[in-house]
């Protein structure tokens, strides 16, 4: 047993070293900072930093437990895309909300480290360590708002079903663990490929952990049922973060360890899968139709949007898994344009949340109604907005690969799709409005939503930029 | 090949869309400044249409004034334009039409004026660029994007019930175009990866795929056409949208259902076209005389017309199945007249609806005497929409009779009882709302403004135009509708139901 | 001679100036404009006609109407002997109609528009007649059907007119129903619709069948039914009479031209021009020939009862198209377009006279309301008298010579034909019964109607008794051109017609031809006695026929209860069907009710499904571990 | 020598009974004490393989699941703790404000 | 032979205080219940050759977990919880869906083969004695996933300052 004399190679980390240093480095300066505008914006420049370390970093460390890859920097460029977006809608917010601690953005640095973990994650052990620093960042987050019991209520709620998912995870970790002596994932794959034992059941009970605990991760359709209270609960700010930085991530690690550890068994999980993106897509369309909150409805929503990247995680090969993440990445854009039209509306003694406050947006304040306009169009899929790219994406990887009827099945649940979204367009064109809405708005929230929607126009007229840039980060793969 | 120095098409797109954004930028007080904006870029883009009838070469089958740049190559998307005899005159409709709309639209529309001229022009950006994509990823996109503006002017501008109707609209066509979407990804993907509508036409596909995808693309274009089963979003829409709305939706936004199955399900699927040209005619000979007897049975003024467009939609679509060379012209032609009468008559209620404010037809009585000129140009087009030798209906109602009495001659007579019903409507609504005793209501009627009679001119000279002498535009179509033929007796394989051929459809 | 183009635009112009500058500029002038037009009409078909008789006609296509692949149809011009005698007639009636009209119409409201619409009717009537192909004919049949629509219902205020115009547009589109698809299968079977390579190549179809409708049927007589359709509905022949009774609520100078002379002739215009195709099938002409005879026998009968003067001369003018149908039925086209020329004049001599009637009797129309009028209208008594000789078929007159030839080549056609020449004798009594019962009963006796229509009783100015007695004169002398050679005549008018219609087949005796002849007149004469005897002996003896034969009496005073038999088979079930079938059931319930259906179910399913969440920790927990146990269950037993 | 399998066998009961107490009591912190009670049978499972298999990664895996438990249990305590301040209840089934 | 008695005893044991700590109403009598059987489990791993880690499973869970979870018991009123349902409504439906998941996981785990064996022989461990095997494997092989719980802890404690304190200045 040598003991490590020098030190091991860490050009593949450097992201994630800037990340963790500059994040102990804002904690600190944040007791100094007396406006908390400033610490909101190192935040930014942190994650400008770590963007522009990602590009040089690719290769393998640790022997192998961290992989730097195309796959892991295009997620890492979705969860910074999600950070700098969030920090920046969040900043007049968690004022409003009189929550306005400088911790609020390093725990949000700290989650996007351990979906950074995630992504690279190249052994079972990190991959955990890496879930559970961002589960744990999330948890704190989603009880930011600690006066308000619908908050504590989604932080219980949240880490109860948490810890019982990462439980089922660690089960299912430890039983592939005794099956293969290995938690490394190639390992794993080029043993399960060796001695045959792949169709073994013990093999497929940890398969089927593994999906338990991810799919609880991504919101999929059984173990869906947190995500709808604990959206609505948590700050308006973290649900627009919790709804694209995790499930990304979760994606990430679905992605990662189905298709290299499991990749042998592609036809079993793809097999288990398929009923899962059905009933997810059914249950977040259909359920989102009779909702009266919008945040709930967008919760609902945003399962539906993890259904159909299903499909591209079912549809496997260079073009599914790209079309997957392609849809991800334009995912982000869309939920957090939503997200931030919706924070618009919160103000002084107007929490903003009801449907019907939506009424005669569009005469009181054209500009945010048009902005909701496009998110909503995108988000159903209709042509001149990137929603429709990525759904265009994954279906015709899914019928590629031959399952048509699945992509038949995904775009009629995205026409049901069509009337709860339309329902907002219409309150807002359609109706007179009751009272006099005021909006809160700010430079950073203006940036924001502008920066959303200038990619949802852009990605869905010229959609090559980012699709090349998927299939080359599959490649890598 | 493109006689011209400038990318017209392109220009034809996007100028409204340019002319919607500076309109975006005019303050919401000065309504004026915005209609005579919308008024000119509209009127811009129609003089800049004028070389495309003028321009076009009648000789050949192939596209002309095309564009090709690439768009997206990692999926061998091209952005691909061009135009044919088949799509040149719906593209001239369009354009008319819009200048008209904003014409019409003057004083009734009161609320959001800006977004009411940005909704319409961009509207027509999106119609052009449907009737000139060909490539399928870009009509589907001008496809889909043409439901936005719809959807808000039904929505925001309509009636009382405008929300259903504008929801029901948006639905209806949504459900059956994500359908299509499906069968374009399966051509695609069968095709070798292109969406070039072009190429896809020289290639050959299996019976069984074919059959499928030809229904897959039915579902979209007959909600649009509409054709008998899925035809209850019209009348609402047609109601409930300002007049403007309604008279884009007559006119044009119907005609492409029509245009799709000429563009796509012929060429693409002739054995399957071939095969279910029996269920189709059936379907139009139901919508022709359902839509008919119907009619007579409505008592809101926009819902007769909108059921009367059913009927001479189901018309076309008898041409266009007809398989045959006087089918398809008469179809297509009839396709004109039918966005040229149609879009009149509701040019015309919208000038009474705007005096009136209703649309019952018990409201009216007697205008013949308060509004001779009115009366005279709603005759004009009643008699049109009945099919009167001499004006535009009857050419391409009788091409349409001929076609389908050689396609099969039970369709035909059916189809010819059509124009007897059709005569009992029109002549009964136009009894009902013109002669008998002068309904007080309309006593105090100011007249007709020159900018109305100005609107219905050109439809006048056109009804007649058509009506004398239509070879000027028959002769537009010929190569095409040759060649289109072609491609149908020759093109796909003969029929193996065996299907022994790699099923593609798992 | 290609100055014959002027003869249908110069109406057109007329109508073009008229209508649009009607109203503002020519007001009350507008007679000029029109008269002037059919005037020089007239003139260049008088020209054209002795061109014709001096042996040039003329098939010219102006310009291509319609071309989609092999189909192609030109507007042209086909200037025959059968055009000529048409222009003539069309052109003179329409000329004196022009002139009588100015007095007629003088100081209503719409002055400029009625003569417009006048002009409109001249033109479209002159291009269905000089159309060298059927699509053009098919547009003139259209066009005149359209502009009898606006003139019946040119006082569109009332309702009655405005629905009688209506009615006729309508009826008349069930009959272009048929001839539209009797155009077709010309076309389908000769590919082109030009007369002249369809009637050069007719020959060619004999005997062939064709698969009509899954019964296999003969191609000429299919054809020829499918145009007879056409002419059954615009002749106003049996089952499509309804719309020309109603047809007389439009002014009486729009029935003498257009439901006497004008319109309602081009049925048998037309079975004339297609009488190539109709002599190729037997069966087709027996139809013709049997319509035309049962519908002169029920219209002669219902006439006997009406009261309303410009009924009866309507159903009169049926009953003779019925006449004239008979004559081509049985091969003698000449003789029917022989009919055709002599009644225009005496019928719309009887309509005209009809309307100064009712001029003078301020708008009264019912014959028992009116009677001794002889006095007051000495003129318009004579003409009427002299029409109604000439339409009994006096020997003299033109009736006279047009019907025996019609009922003598009926008798020579065959056994059929003797059946055909006893209802067509039978009509001829009855012809002359209610023809002679409006003169006894409307100008003999003494007067019945109120004291200030008495009062106003006066002769009509000379405006409108010029054209009478210029028709007056017609009814008289246009028989003279068709003497029989029994009579020692040239029989020039069929002689002028045979290039074009051929020469009546079938041979009779001499004998048998005055033994038609006489036996014809004597019923006539009987006819004329038998109403004098009723209406100036005993005038009670009307009612008390009626009475006793009531029910007949009633069946026939509601004209056979058609027009209710049509209402309950057609109008009321179609509104039925609209009403609750379709916008009740079909659209409301079925097609509603899925689309509206679906998306409720979806809301109902969603908000049933919502209550799932309960908010309750466990519950979720609970729904995981079930998740993971039923995937592996699942996994591991399959 | 006690075969790997009855290890299994107490780890997977130990698991499960973990879950049964999840599933069923009302209380949070004996909810808490089930998820411990889950890491427990993982940990027990994850040395019983490291023993049979003679690899030392199922101790160290055990040991970070100790740690990241610790860790657990901390932000599980403070979110308690912060629901208790405001609605003075240890029950998860009084937590149920947000529904449907 | 002797081992056998051991690991019945301890599974036993462990199995019967692990149902114990989720049957019992006082959240007291659980928390010492559960103290119990991390003896237990701790005792196990001694069996198993981890002594580190049973030293560390006494330590860290039995002393500083236990100990977290009766500060927070304590703030309870125990007299009302000792009265109050302890289980929900449908708790047999819970049990049942465990047990089910028994089932199925003893089923599957019925044709579990042993992955390869590794290096550290029980013999190299006991000569090496488990810490030092442990801590040479922890610093060079897993030194990653080490930093990673390292940030993991930090988030912990800043997450309980932002939730529990009582006042939070700003």
């Amino acid at each position: 047993m040598k003991i490590l004399t020098e030190m091991p190679d860490v050009t593949a980390l450097m992201p994630e070293i800037v990340m963790t240093c500059l994040a102990l480095v804002l904690l600190m300066l944040d007791l100094f900072i007396r406006r908390k505008e400033i610490t909101a914006l190192l935040a930014i420049v942190i994650a400008a930093v770590v963007g522009f370390f990602l590009t040089g970093s690719s290769g393998t460390a640790f022997s192998g437990m961290f992989i730097s890859d195309g796959y892991s920097s295009f997620f890492k460029l979705i969860f910074l895309v999600s950070l700098v977006l969030s920090v920046l809608i969040s900043i007049r917010y968690i004022k409003i909300e009189s929550v306005n601690f400088g911790e609020y953005y390093s725990l949000m640095l700290f989650s996007t480290l351990g979906m950074m973990l995630m992504a690279s994650a190249g052994d079972i052990i990190v991959l955990y360590l890496g879930l559970e620093l961002m589960a744990l960042s999330l948890y704190v987050l989603a009880g930011f708002l600690r006066h308000d019991t619908k908050s504590n209520e989604a932080s219980l709620k949240y880490f109860l079903l948490g810890a019982f998912a990462s439980a089922f995870l660690l089960y299912g970790t430890s039983m592939i663990y005794g099956l293969t002596g290995t938690t490394n994932l190639k390992a794993i794959a080029h043993y399960l490929a060796a001695n045959g034992v792949a169709h073994n059941p013990a093999v497929m009970l940890s398969v089927i952990l593994f999906v338990v605990a991810f799919g609880f991760k991504i919101a999929a359709a059984p173990f869906h049922m947190w995500a709808p209270d604990v959206y609505e609960g948590a700050p308006t700010s973290v649900t627009a973060f919790m709804s694209v930085g995790p499930k990304a991530a979760g994606f990430a690690v679905f992605g990662r360890v189905f298709l290299t550890a499991f990749g042998g068994l592609q036809v079993d999980w793809a097999g288990i899968l398929i009923p899962l993106a059905i009933l997810t897509m059914a249950v977040g369309n259909i359920l989102a139709i009779s909702q009266t909150n919008i945040k709930r409805m967008l919760a609902y929503s945003s399962i539906a949007h993890a259904g159909y990247a299903l499909i591209g995680l079912i549809a496997g090969g260079g073009n599914g898994v790209a079309s997957m993440m392609n849809y991800l990445f334009i995912y982000a854009f869309m939920n957090i344009g939503a997200f931030g039209v919706v924070i618009m509306l919160r103000t002084e003694g107007f929490k903003g949340e009801e449907i019907t406050d939506y009424e005669g947006l569009a005469k009181s304040h054209p500009l945010a109604a048009a902005l909701m306009l496009v998110f909503m169009f995108s988000l159903t899929g209709i042509p001149p907005t990137a929603g429709f790219v990525g759904k265009f994406y994954l279906f015709m990887a899914a019928v590629a690969e031959g399952y048509t009827w699945l992509a038949l099945v995904a775009v009629i649940f995205s026409a049901i799709s069509a009337y709860f979204y339309l329902r907002i367009v219409m309150y807002m064109y359609m109706k007179e409005p009751k009272a006099e809405v005021a909006l809160s708005t700010s430079a950073p929230h203006g940036i924001a939503l502008a920066v959303a929607t200038c990619a949802v126009l852009l990605i869905g007229v010229l959609p090559s930029g980012i699709i090349e840039l998927a299939r080359a980060a599959v490649a890598g793969f | 090949m493109n006689g011209l120095a400038y990318p017209i098409l392109s220009t034809l797109i996007f100028l409204p869309v340019l002319g919607a954004a500076v309109i975006l930028f005019i303050g919401r007080n000065q309504e004026r400044l915005t209609k005579w904006a919308a008024l000119a870029v509209s009127i811009a883009v129609f003089v800049l249409s004028i070389p495309l009838f003028t321009d076009f070469n009648r000789m050949t089958p192939l596209m002309q004034f095309t564009e090709s740049h690439a768009w997206i190559p990692s999926w061998n998307i091209t952005y691909f334009l061009g135009v044919d005899g088949i799509s040149v005159l719906f593209i001239l409709l369009s354009t008319l039409i819009t200048v008209l709309c904003v014409l019409i639209s003057w004083n009734s529309i009161k609320t959001k004026v800006k977004e009411f001229y940005i909704a319409v022009l961009v509207m027509e950006g999106a119609m052009i660029g449907v009737f000139s994509a060909l490539d399928f990823f870009l009509f589907y996109l001008f496809w889909e994007a043409m439901l936005i503006p719809m959807y808000l002017l039904i929505g925001v501008w309509g009636g009382p019930n405008r929300v259903y109707a504008a929801i029901k609209f948006f639905l209806y066509t949504l459900v059956g175009s994500v359908l299509m979407l499906v069968g374009i990804i399966v051509l695609y993907s069968y095709a070798g990866h292109t969406f070039n509508i072009l190429e896809l036409m020289t290639k050959t596909y299996p019976y069984r795929m074919q059959f499928w995808l030809f229904w897959a693309f039915f579902a979209a274009f007959a909600v649009k056409v509409p054709m008998f089963p899925v035809h209850t979003w019209l009348p609402d829409a047609h109601t409930e949208a300002p007049t403007a709305g309604s008279v884009i939706l007559a006119a044009v936004l119907i005609k492409m259902g029509a245009y799709g199955f000429l563009r796509f399900s012929l060429p693409l699927f002739p054995d399957a076209s071939k095969a279910m040209a029996v269920p189709m005619l059936t379907l139009s000979v139901i919508a022709i005389i359902y839509g008919a007897v119907v009619c007579l049975a409505q008592t809101d003024l926009k819902r007769l017309i909108a059921y009367s467009s059913v009927s001479h939609m189901g018309f076309v679509t008898l041409g266009i199945f007809a398989l045959n060379i006087q089918g398809l012209e008469g179809g297509i032609l009839q396709m004109i007249n039918h966005g040229v009468v149609t879009g009149a008559l509701f040019l015309s209620v919208g000038i009474i609806y705007d005096r009136t404010h209703s649309r019952q037809i018990s409201d009216y009585g007697g205008l013949a005497t308060v509004f001779p000129l009115y009366a005279a140009f709603f005759m004009v087009f009643t008699l049109a929409s009945i099919g009167l030798p001499g004006l535009n209906g009857f050419v391409g109602e009788f091409l349409i009779i001929l076609g389908g009495f050689t396609a099969s001659k039970w369709a035909g007579v059916l189809a010819a009882t059509g124009i007897i019903i059709g005569a009992a409507y029109m002549l009964w609504l136009y009894q009902r709302v013109f002669f008998l005793e002068t309904n007080q209501k309309l006593v105090g009627l100011q007249a007709m403004e020159l900018r109305e009679v100005i609107t219905l001119l050109p439809m006048i000279i056109l009804v007649f135009w058509i009506g004398i002498y239509p070879d000027t535009f028959l002769s537009f179509m010929h190569p095409s509708v040759q060649n289109l033929l072609e491609r149908l007796n020759t093109g796909g394989q003969e029929v193996t139901l065996a299907g022994k051929i790699a099923e593609i459809i798992k | 001679m290609d100055n014959y183009l002027l003869i249908p635009f110069l109406p057109l112009a007329a109508f073009f100036v008229n209508i649009l500058f009607g109203k503002t500029l020519i007001r009350d002038k507008s007679h000029w404009v029109s008269l002037f037009a059919v005037v020089c009409s007239w003139v260049i078909a008088v020209m054209t006609l002795f061109e014709v008789i001096g042996g040039r006609t003329v098939n010219r296509d102006l310009y291509t109407w319609i071309v989609s692949g092999d189909f192609r149809v030109s507007v042209g011009f086909l200037i025959d002997q059968l055009t000529a005698v048409m222009l003539i007639v069309v052109t003179t009636v329409s000329s004196l109609v022009h002139i009588y009209s100015i007095g007629y119409m003088h100081g209503d409201k719409g002055y400029y528009r009625f003569f417009a619409y006048l002009s409109l009717f001249t033109f479209s009537m002159l291009m269905l007649v000089m159309a060298n192909n059927f699509l053009q004919l098919y547009f003139g049949w259209e066009a005149v059907g359209l502009c009898s629509y606006f003139l019946i219902g040119f006082w569109y205020e009332k309702k009655s007119a405005s629905d009688a115009g209506k009615k006729a547009f309508i009826v008349n589109r069930f009959g272009d129903f048929g001839f539209g698809l009797g155009v077709i299968m010309i076309f389908l079977t000769f590919g082109t619709l030009h007369y002249a390579p369809v009637f050069g190549s007719v020959n060619g179809i004999v005997g062939k069948t064709v698969d009509f409708l899954g019964l296999q049927v003969d191609l000429p007589t299919l054809i020829a039914l499918l145009l007879f359709c056409g002419a059954v509905g615009k002749s106003a022949q049996l089952p499509l009479h309804v719309w020309l009774p109603d047809a007389m609520e439009g002014p009486t100078p729009v029935s003498a031209l257009i439901h006497a002379a004008t319109m309602v002739t081009a049925g048998v215009f037309l079975v004339a021009r297609c009488n190539p195709i109709f002599v190729l099938s037997p069966p087709a002409m027996n139809v013709v020939a049997l319509v035309g005879a049962v519908t002169a026998l029920f219209a002669g009968t219902i006439a006997l009862v009406q009261n309303d003067i410009k009924r009866i001369v309507a159903y009169s003018t049926v009953s003779q198209l019925g006449y004239m149908f008979l004559a081509c039925g049985v091969g003698a086209f000449s003789a029917g377009i022989f009919h055709l020329y002599t009644h225009a004049f005496f019928k719309a001599l009887l309509f005209l006279g009809a309307g100064s009637v009712m001029h003078a009797m301020a708008g009264e129309l019912d014959i028992q309301k009116m009677g001794g009028l002889k006095k007051h209208m000495p003129l318009t008594y004579w003409t009427f008298l002299l029409a109604s000789l000439s339409i009994s078929g006096v020997p003299g007159f033109a009736g006279f010579f047009s019907k025996d030839e019609i009922l003598w080549r009926a008798y020579a056609s065959g056994p059929l034909g003797h059946l055909l020449y006893a209802i067509g004798a039978l009509t001829a009594l009855l012809t002359a019964f209610y023809s002679f019962r409006i003169i006894f009963v409307a100008f003999h006796g003494k007067f019945r109607g109120t004291h200030e229509q008495e009062h106003h009783l006066h002769e009509s100015p000379k405006i409108m008794t010029v054209p009478l007695l210029i028709l007056a004169a017609g009814a008289l002398a246009a028989g003279w051109v068709g003497i029989p050679p029994l009579l020692g005549g040239g029989e020039h008018f069929a002689e002028f017609l045979a290039p074009v219609v051929g020469h009546a087949k079938g041979e009779g005796t001499h004998a048998e031809e005055w033994a038609t002849m006489i036996t014809a007149v004597i019923l006539g004469l009987g006819g004329i006695a038998a109403a004098a005897f009723v209406y100036l002996r005993k005038s009670t003896l009307a009612d008390t026929v009626a009475g006793r034969f009531s029910f007949i009496y009633r069946l026939l005073w509601n004209k056979y209860y058609v027009d209710e038999l049509y209402d309950t088979i057609i109008v009321r079930p179609t509104f039925w069907v609209a009403k609750n079938v379709i916008v009740g059931v079909t659209d409301g319930k079925i097609i509603e009710g899925i689309v509206n259906g679906v998306p409720r179910f979806i809301g109902t399913l969603s908000s049933w499904l919502r209550n799932i969440q309960t908010g309750m920790v466990h519950q979720y927990a609970a729904v995981m571990a079930l998740g993971a146990f039923v995937v592996i269950a699942i996994v591991l037993f399959w | 020598m006690v075969p790997l399998h009855w290890y299994l066998l107490l780890s997977s009961a130990v698991f499960v009974v973990g879950v049964a107490g999840f599933l069923t009591r009302r209380n949070i912190i004996i909810m808490f004490m089930s998820i411990e009670l889950m890491l427990n049978a993982v940990n027990i499972s994850l040395v019983s393989f490291s023993r049979y298999l003679s690899d030392m990664r199922g101790q160290v895996l055990v040991f970070f699941v100790i740690a990241v438990a610790a860790a657990e249990a901390a932000i599980g305590l403070a979110i308690i703790i912060a629901l208790f301040r405001n609605k003075a209840t240890a029950h998860v089934d009084e937590a149920n404000e947000m529904k449907g | 032979m002797m081992a056998e008695g051991i690991f019945i005893y301890l599974a036993a044991a462990i199995v019967i205080l692990s149902v114990l700590v989720i049957t019992r109403s006082n959240p007291v009598h659980s928390m010492i219940t559960m103290l119990v059987l991390f003896f237990h489990i701790a005792a196990l791993y001694v069996t198993l050759n981890a002594e580190f880690l049973a030293a560390i499973q006494v330590i860290v869970y039995a002393g500083a977990i236990l100990v977290l979870f009766l500060f927070v018991v304590l703030l309870l009123n125990l007299k009302e919880e000792m009265v109050a349902r302890r289980y929900i409504g449908p708790w047999p439906l819970g049990v049942l869906a465990a047990l089910g998941l028994l089932v199925v996981i003893v089923l599957s785990l019925k044709s579990f083969i042993p992955g390869p064996s590794g290096v550290f022989t029980t013999e190299v461990v006991r000569a090496e004695t488990n810490t030092k095997v442990l801590g040479q494997i922890l610093f060079t092989e897993y030194l990653y996933p080490f930093e990673v719980v390292s940030m993991i802890l930090l988030v912990a404690i800043i997450g309980a300052i932002v939730l529990a304190k009582k006042r939070l200045r700003n």
